[in-house]
């Protein structure tokens, strides 16, 4: 190991030994110096996020026998994904303390996840991938659980660790199978390996089925989408927003690694499967939160007919499609976790704003975060000029563009059927009588963070072209 | 003879395994499961996989089998009631079984190539060996399975362990320096009228 | 000495049995968790078929991760579970159905 | 020029940001967004008088390029050409009346400074959608336009099943904007830009371009690009059958009523099939498509509006009517008269709205016409302007509405495309029909006994000046404006760079315009005069001497009675054949077609498909822990058994 394979690192190490340094300091801190537990992560993200963007690699690197790559995909993610953690803290904080629940487990787990991502994106082994994803889960499982006293949390991290861990079976069978058939662990070497296989190419389409089977759990893309609802309703709001936002770029990232990658080889077959995945995802999510009461599950929903969209850009198995679905990652990210920030911020001790009929006239009590809510259901609605709009336009241009209308059409008759259900929380804000009348108690951090990140979501659908252009030179094309 | 030690574990491996699902004792089961584990440890010793088997029957049956009957017993479940229903969800379970199991087995037996075992000479100890590679080419993974056992155990105490304030004991400085006011409130009460 | 396919129909057969036990179980937690075992053991068992018959040591290695993440695993799964049944003094799977639809 | 532009188009906007973000009072409210809209109206006629008086040039420019994908580049920017510049003066007119009229009509609403701010922001997605450049503004006015209007439907909007109500409407739009992506999606495929000039520029080379939707089926790219687009038009035009919405949409306030479902947004499809002339002159089966769906339209839905009750429900239905002669004109390659006539009826129906509402003020918010009567001696300004819309309505001679409905109909006379006498009938018999109904509204209002109760009538006055005042200056131009500009709409050169008629579709022949004496004396020999007369008998007979009649003569002259009525036997006929027979199928039609089949049906059954589907997926949603595996196994099993087994 060199010190230039260390300097490749450099963002992992810090990440880790802050994580590590925060869990002693707060096991030594008093519950009234809890404070600094939290100040201390976000001053770690903000270290490793300067880390990552000082050491923005211009080209791809191997390092530690090509078990770690630095490329720029994988450095845009990861600023993305540290930048869109340390945003869940600082909407997470007040809530945790409302429910007496501010624990410094809450942030050592969560830099551990982080860390987890991290690895995972800049994985080029199976074995790292696999490691990568189990520290996130592991991680993830325990986060949801620990609100101890509730019912649903406990409920929602017992469903979550099963399937996570058949998931993982499955995922580790198919890597067997492909190990077995090729040899090797390297995704350089698989690559290599698979193009000399052709003869074995059904055993090798057995190894990928599991492969893909244990990435779209990941997802949540249908039919192994059960998970989501369940655990995005019942985890405590401020780790619904953790889940459902940074993991998903994580999971983009594995999806790269392994499918394109590693069985770029095999993109005819693994095509064929993601669009299967991709039209029974958008048709599930988009149909079933329609009759939703609830909004983190109904968040839930559109969150697995985003990732039918997603998968839309990764199945045209070129570059400009994969840049096209990395856009749409990354501004899902950004709407969802500005969609669960307005549930934290509207949330209160004693009182969770999970109903739809919640936002009843909430145009009433507080226009402005009428107004920043309305932007975020209008851009997952995907209308112009919101981010949401250019993030479905791009998917759907690079479909047509290889010669794949049908389906484009299909996406297209979905997104509009999906529609409603913003829609009707858009109704529920600007027409309807509050129920709910007790004033709205926000923090000044929370009520800055909701709406910058509201109006990055408009800005950036305003300039699209800044976001498409990281995206675009990840992918080196432009 | 090693086609036959071969099937005689494989046999037992599976046959473990079967009970392992249908028993409806959770203390049954979890024996199951270490049978079915020492029988896969026999197998991979014929694979030469030595210090995996050792590690397996170490670390499985000797931690994690313990941790789950130790859960097992805490939790003092009620065992009648386990089976209920068992033989309404048979069929399917069978069913959706062996649909996967011949699914699985129409490509193991007719589109895999046909390999011959790489002979390794007899001295080469297979602990060695992977130690090895594990402190050297896969230092990194190590370094990240370290960091998961960490993770594991913060999760563990965390979600488990009950701090002390919860408990309830006396502190005698506080119990010394109690004034009347602090614990009585006399409270005037009009007199109640005669009905 | 059985062959390659041998060891991977015993894989195989493993992981069905697996599958069927998670959806068999519809009363007790413990069981579905080593299940989840059984299911690893039947990968393990992939891999060390492999590892013996290309002569490569990757998938020792591979297995040796497995069963510390899976040791990990275990822990965390049993430490949730402890937890679900101090708040509803259940293990049931049949019980777990507050959030549905 | 091009600030100009870009105040017409912000003003309102601005207006509307200030009106509904700010928390403002009331009366800053309507002085904002009454002086923004204003503003945009004022640059407007300034705009038109600069293009068409003054000799300006066509502005068309790119103002801000959004984003560039390959090869196809996202922009905003405007084209001001005479058909914008006319939509500009219409929209922002109408909408300028309408907001003063709100400050009368909303005065006791609570929502009245969010009121404002939505009309006003209404104004400004239709001035994106009319000045546009490109497809995808026009897309964006387009959803922004409806995104409005089903915001405003509700606001007044009585939610039992709000979700399925709402579903309903929802639905019915989303096919409309279904087709119209699609159609904009192929026009992007095969000219690879968004850009009007630039299509309309490559249209010969795509003229004989085929395509293969289902394979070994050649269609030709035209034709599906056109039928794609006009199906857009037919959702947010309210063409059969895709125009179930519009009448449920009457639930909202009567200004909306009037700004949005009659004046502007329901003529956007109509202008956008005239804005794309140059495409649609290349497909003469679209064009049959779009008469064909026109003509249904317009006689079918004039039916209707003979069995309603509820006053504004008539005007609704005229309202589908007029929407369907407007169609025709354009499927007859008629598109500036079909631009005439959306242009006259804008001012005159939405005179009418606005009168009806008047009328609903006067009756304390009672919606239903047999409740009232009478009306005339206590609302004489209503009544005058009523009474102007109607005959405006039904083609009067010398009125605004009678020039642009009988060039439609001369137009589909002489057009030779398939579809053109079945519509040239539809659109003739339409004339009876809409005289018909309309003065059936206007009798059962205005004239004949007061049926309202004593409360009411002790209350009943004309409301203030904020309500008449906009009716005066509606009925101005309804009186006018058709004799005004037929020369220059049809006859001249207004049109002549903006749409684009094949020479041999062209109608319109300077030569045989005779000046506007000239044209009213040439259609008093012609049908639709006298079936609009006849409408009107008819109507008078039913609703203003057989009622009051029958009711007086019975009491003292039984006898003689029975001899008028045998008599006028041939009243009698006329009245089984005509009205009774007009009236059963009116009744026929909207409670066997329209009610059961269309909205019951198609539209309703959908919404029901869509709701019922989504319950029965939730149901397996079971919660169940092995439930969930069990599909995660299932989908292992199926991906094994087609990916690697198949």
């Amino acid at each position: 190991m060199t010190l230039i394979e260390l300097n490749m690192l450099m963002p992992e190490i810090i990440l880790l030994s802050m994580a590590s340094l925060i869990l002693i300091i707060d096991a030594f801190l008093p519950d009234d110096l809890r404070d600094l537990t939290y100040q201390l992560s976000q001053g770690t993200l903000i270290g490793v996020g300067l880390v990552i963007f000082s050491t923005y690699p211009q080209q791809t690197e191997l390092a530690l026998h090509g078990m770690f790559v630095t490329d720029p995909m994988g450095a845009t993610l990861k600023l993305f994904i540290v930048g869109i953690v340390f945003f869940t803290f600082l909407y997470s904080r007040s809530y945790l303390k409302e429910r007496n629940f501010f624990k410094g487990e809450y942030f050592t787990l969560g830099l551990f996840a982080t860390l987890g991502m991290l690895i995972m994106v800049s994985a080029h082994n199976m074995l790292v991938i696999y490691l990568g994803l189990e520290l996130l889960s592991l991680s993830l499982y325990a986060m949801v659980a620990m609100h101890r006293d509730s019912q649903s949390a406990t409920e929602a991290a017992m469903k979550y660790f099963v399937l996570g861990a058949i998931a993982s079976g499955i995922l580790l069978y198919g890597m067997s199978m492909l190990y077995g058939m090729t040899g090797t662990l390297d995704l350089n070497e698989l690559s290599q390996s698979l193009s000399t296989l052709d003869e074995y190419h059904t055993a090798l389409v057995f190894g990928l089925v599991f492969i893909v089977v244990g990435l779209a759990f990941k997802l949540g893309a249908v039919p192994f989408h059960m998970w989501v609802p369940d655990v995005y309703q019942g985890s405590p709001t401020s780790v619904t927003l953790f889940i459902s936002s940074a993991p998903k770029l994580a999971a983009f990232a594995m999806v790269m690694r392994l499918l394109v990658d590693g069985m770029g080889h095999l993109h005819s077959d693994w095509q064929d499967m993601l669009i299967l995945l991709s039209i029974l995802s958008m048709a599930i999510g988009n149909i079933v939160a329609i009759s939703q009461t609830n909004i983190k599950r109904m968040l839930a929903y559109s969150t697995i007919s985003h990732v039918g969209f997603l998968l839309l850009g990764i199945l045209t198995a070129d570059k400009a499609g994969y840049a096209a679905s990395m856009f749409y990652v990354v501004s899902y990210a950004l709407m969802t976790l500005g969609g669960f920030g307005m549930i934290l911020l509207l949330s209160r001790a004693g009182f969770e704003a999970e109903n739809i009929s919640d936002y009843k006239g909430l145009n009433e009590r507080n226009s402005w975060f009428a107004f920043i809510m309305l932007i975020l259901m209008l851009s997952m609605m995907g209308v112009p000029p919101m981010l949401g709009f250019w993030a479905k336009f791009s998917v759907v241009m690079q479909l047509i563009n290889s010669g794949m209308l049908w389906l484009a059409i299909v996406a297209v008759l979905f997104a509009v059927i999906g529609a409603f259900y913003y829609l009707r929380i858009i109704w529920m804000m600007y027409f309807e009588k509050p129920e709910e009348t007790a004033p709205i108690e926000d923090t000044m951090d929370m009520r800055v963070a909701v709406s910058a990140n509201g109006l990055l979501v408009l800005g950036l659908g305003l300039m699209p072209h800044t976001l498409m252009t990281i995206c675009l030179s990840a992918f080196s094309l432009v | 003879m090693i086609k036959f030690t071969f099937y005689f574990f494989s046999i037992i491996l599976i046959f473990a395994a079967m009970r392992l699902i249908t028993v409806r004792n959770p203390v049954h089961a979890a024996l199951f499961l270490v049978l079915s584990f020492f029988s896969s440890a026999s197998i991979w010793l014929l694979l030469h996989a030595e210090f995996l088997a050792i590690a397996l029957i170490l670390v499985y049956v000797g931690a994690v089998m313990v941790l789950f009957l130790f859960v097992v017993m805490m939790l003092d479940i009620n065992v009648t009631m386990i089976r209920d229903g068992f033989a309404r969800y048979m069929p399917v379970a069978t069913l959706v079984g062996v649909v996967i199991l011949v699914e699985m087995g129409l490509v193991i037996f007719s589109h895999l190539p046909e390999v011959q075992p790489v002979v390794m000479a007899a001295d080469v100890s297979n602990t060695k060996m992977l130690g090895q590679v594990l402190y050297t080419i896969y230092v990194y993974p190590f370094e990240i399975a370290a960091v998961i056992l960490l993770v594991a155990m913060v999760a563990a105490i965390a979600l488990t362990h009950i701090p002390r304030t919860r408990m309830k004991y006396q502190t005698p400085s506080h119990q010394v320096n109690v004034r009347r006011q602090d614990r009585v409130r006399l409270v005037k009460m009009p007199t109640e009228p005669k009905d | 000495m059985p062959t390659l396919n041998e060891f991977l129909m015993l894989g195989a057969i493993l992981f069905c049995l697996s599958i069927a036990g998670i959806f068999l179980n519809r009363k007790n937690l413990i069981i579905l968790l080593m299940c989840i075992e059984l299911m690893l053991l039947a990968v393990n068992m992939n891999f060390i078929a492999f590892s013996y018959f290309s002569g490569d040591i990757a998938g020792q290695v591979f297995v040796f991760f497995i069963l510390t993440v899976a040791a990990a695993e275990a822990a965390i799964g049993l430490a949730i579970l402890v937890v679900l049944f101090r708040n509803r003094a259940t293990i049931n799977v049949d019980d777990l159905d507050s959030m549905k639809g | 020029m091009q600030n100009i532009y870009l105040t017409i188009v912000f003003a309102p906007l601005v207006g509307a940001v200030i009106a509904g973000l700010f928390g403002v009072g009331r009366r800053v409210a309507h002085t904002v967004t009454i002086a923004g809209v204003g503003i945009s109206f004022a640059l407007s006629a300034y705009a038109f008088y600069k293009l068409v008086f003054a000799g300006g040039e066509v502005f068309n420019e790119t103002l801000y390029t959004w984003a560039v994908a390959g090869n196809v580049k996202l922009e905003v920017g405007f084209l001001v050409d005479s058909l914008t510049a006319l939509m500009m003066v219409v929209v922002t007119f109408v909408s300028w009346m309408v907001h003063f009229y709100t400050i009368g009509y909303m005065r006791d609403d609570p929502g009245y400074q969010r009121f404002f701010s939505y009309i006003s922001l209404f104004t400004f997605s239709m001035l994106m959608l009319v000045m546009s450049n490109n497809f995808l503004q026009l897309f964006f006015g387009w959803e922004a336009v409806g995104l409005v209007s089903y915001l405003l439907i509700g606001f007044w909007f009585t939610r039992e099943t709000a979700i399925y109500a709402n579903l309903k409407a929802f639905l019915v739009n989303r096919v409309g904007d279904f087709g119209f992506l699609l159609g904009i999606a192929a026009i992007l495929m095969f000219f690879d830009s968004l850009n009007y000039t630039e299509v309309f520029a490559q249209v010969d080379v795509h003229k004989d371009t085929t395509m293969q939707i289902i394979s070994g089926y050649d269609w030709s790219v035209m034709t599906v690009i056109c039928i794609l687009l006009f199906i857009g038009a037919m959702g947010k035009s309210a063409q059969v059958p895709l125009h179930v919405w519009l009448p449920d949409s009457m639930e909202g306030p009567t200004p909306i009523s009037a700004l949005i479902h009659a004046a502007t947004m329901v003529t956007a499809g109509i202008f956008m099939v005239a804005r794309m002339s140059p495409l649609f002159e290349l497909s003469e089966v679209a064009l049959s498509f779009v008469l064909v769906i026109g003509a249904i339209t317009a006689l079918f839905m004039g039916f209707l509006g003979l069995v309603q009750n509820d006053i504004k429900r008539v005007v609704a239905y005229s309202t589908l009517s007029q929407l369907g002669y407007m169609t025709v004109a354009l499927g007859a390659s008629a598109y500036a008269a079909g631009i005439f006539h959306l242009m006259t009826h804008a001012f005159f129906k939405a005179l009418l709205f606005l009168g009806a509402g008047s009328v609903i003020i006067a009756m304390h918010h009672e919606q239903d016409m047999r409740k009232m009567g009478g009306l005339w001696k206590y609302m004489p300004i209503t009544y005058i302007t009523a009474l102007i819309g109607s005959l405006a309505l039904i083609g009067f001679p010398g009125f605004a509405g009678f020039f642009s409905k009988d060039a439609i109909i001369e137009a589909v006379h002489h057009a030779d495309r398939a579809g053109a006498t079945f519509a040239y009938y539809a659109v003739l018999f339409g004339v009876f029909i809409t005289a018909l109904y309309s003065f059936r509204m206007f009798f059962l209002v205005f004239h004949g006994k007061e049926r309202m109760d004593e409360h009411t009538r002790s209350h009943l006055h004309e409301p203030s000046a904020v309500v008449t005042w906009p009716l005066i200056m509606l009925a101005i131009p309804s009186v006018f404006i058709g004799g005004l500009t037929i020369e220059a709409l049809l006859y001249g050169e207004y049109f002549q760079n903006a749409i684009f008629v094949t020479p041999e579709h062209n109608f319109f022949n300077p030569a045989d315009y005779h000046g506007v004496w000239g044209f009213v004396v040439h259609a008093l020999g012609q049908p639709p005069v006298w079936l609009a007369g006849a409408g009107f008998g008819t109507a008078y007979y039913l609703y203003m001497s057989n009622t009051e009649l029958p009711g007086r003569i019975k009491d003292k002259l039984e006898w003689l009675h029975g001899i008028l009525v045998d008599k006028y036997g041939f009243d009698r006929f006329n009245e089984w054949f005509f009205a009774g027979g007009s009236r059963g199928i009116g009744s026929f039609l909207w409670q066997q077609g329209d009610a059961k089949i269309i909205d019951g049906g198609l539209v309703n059954g959908s919404a029901k498909t869509v709701n019922w589907f989504s319950g029965v997926i939730r149901h397996m949603q079971t919660g169940l822990l092995y439930h969930y595996a069990f599909s995660m196994i299932l989908g292992l099993a199926l991906l094994l058994g087609i990916f690697v087994l198949w």
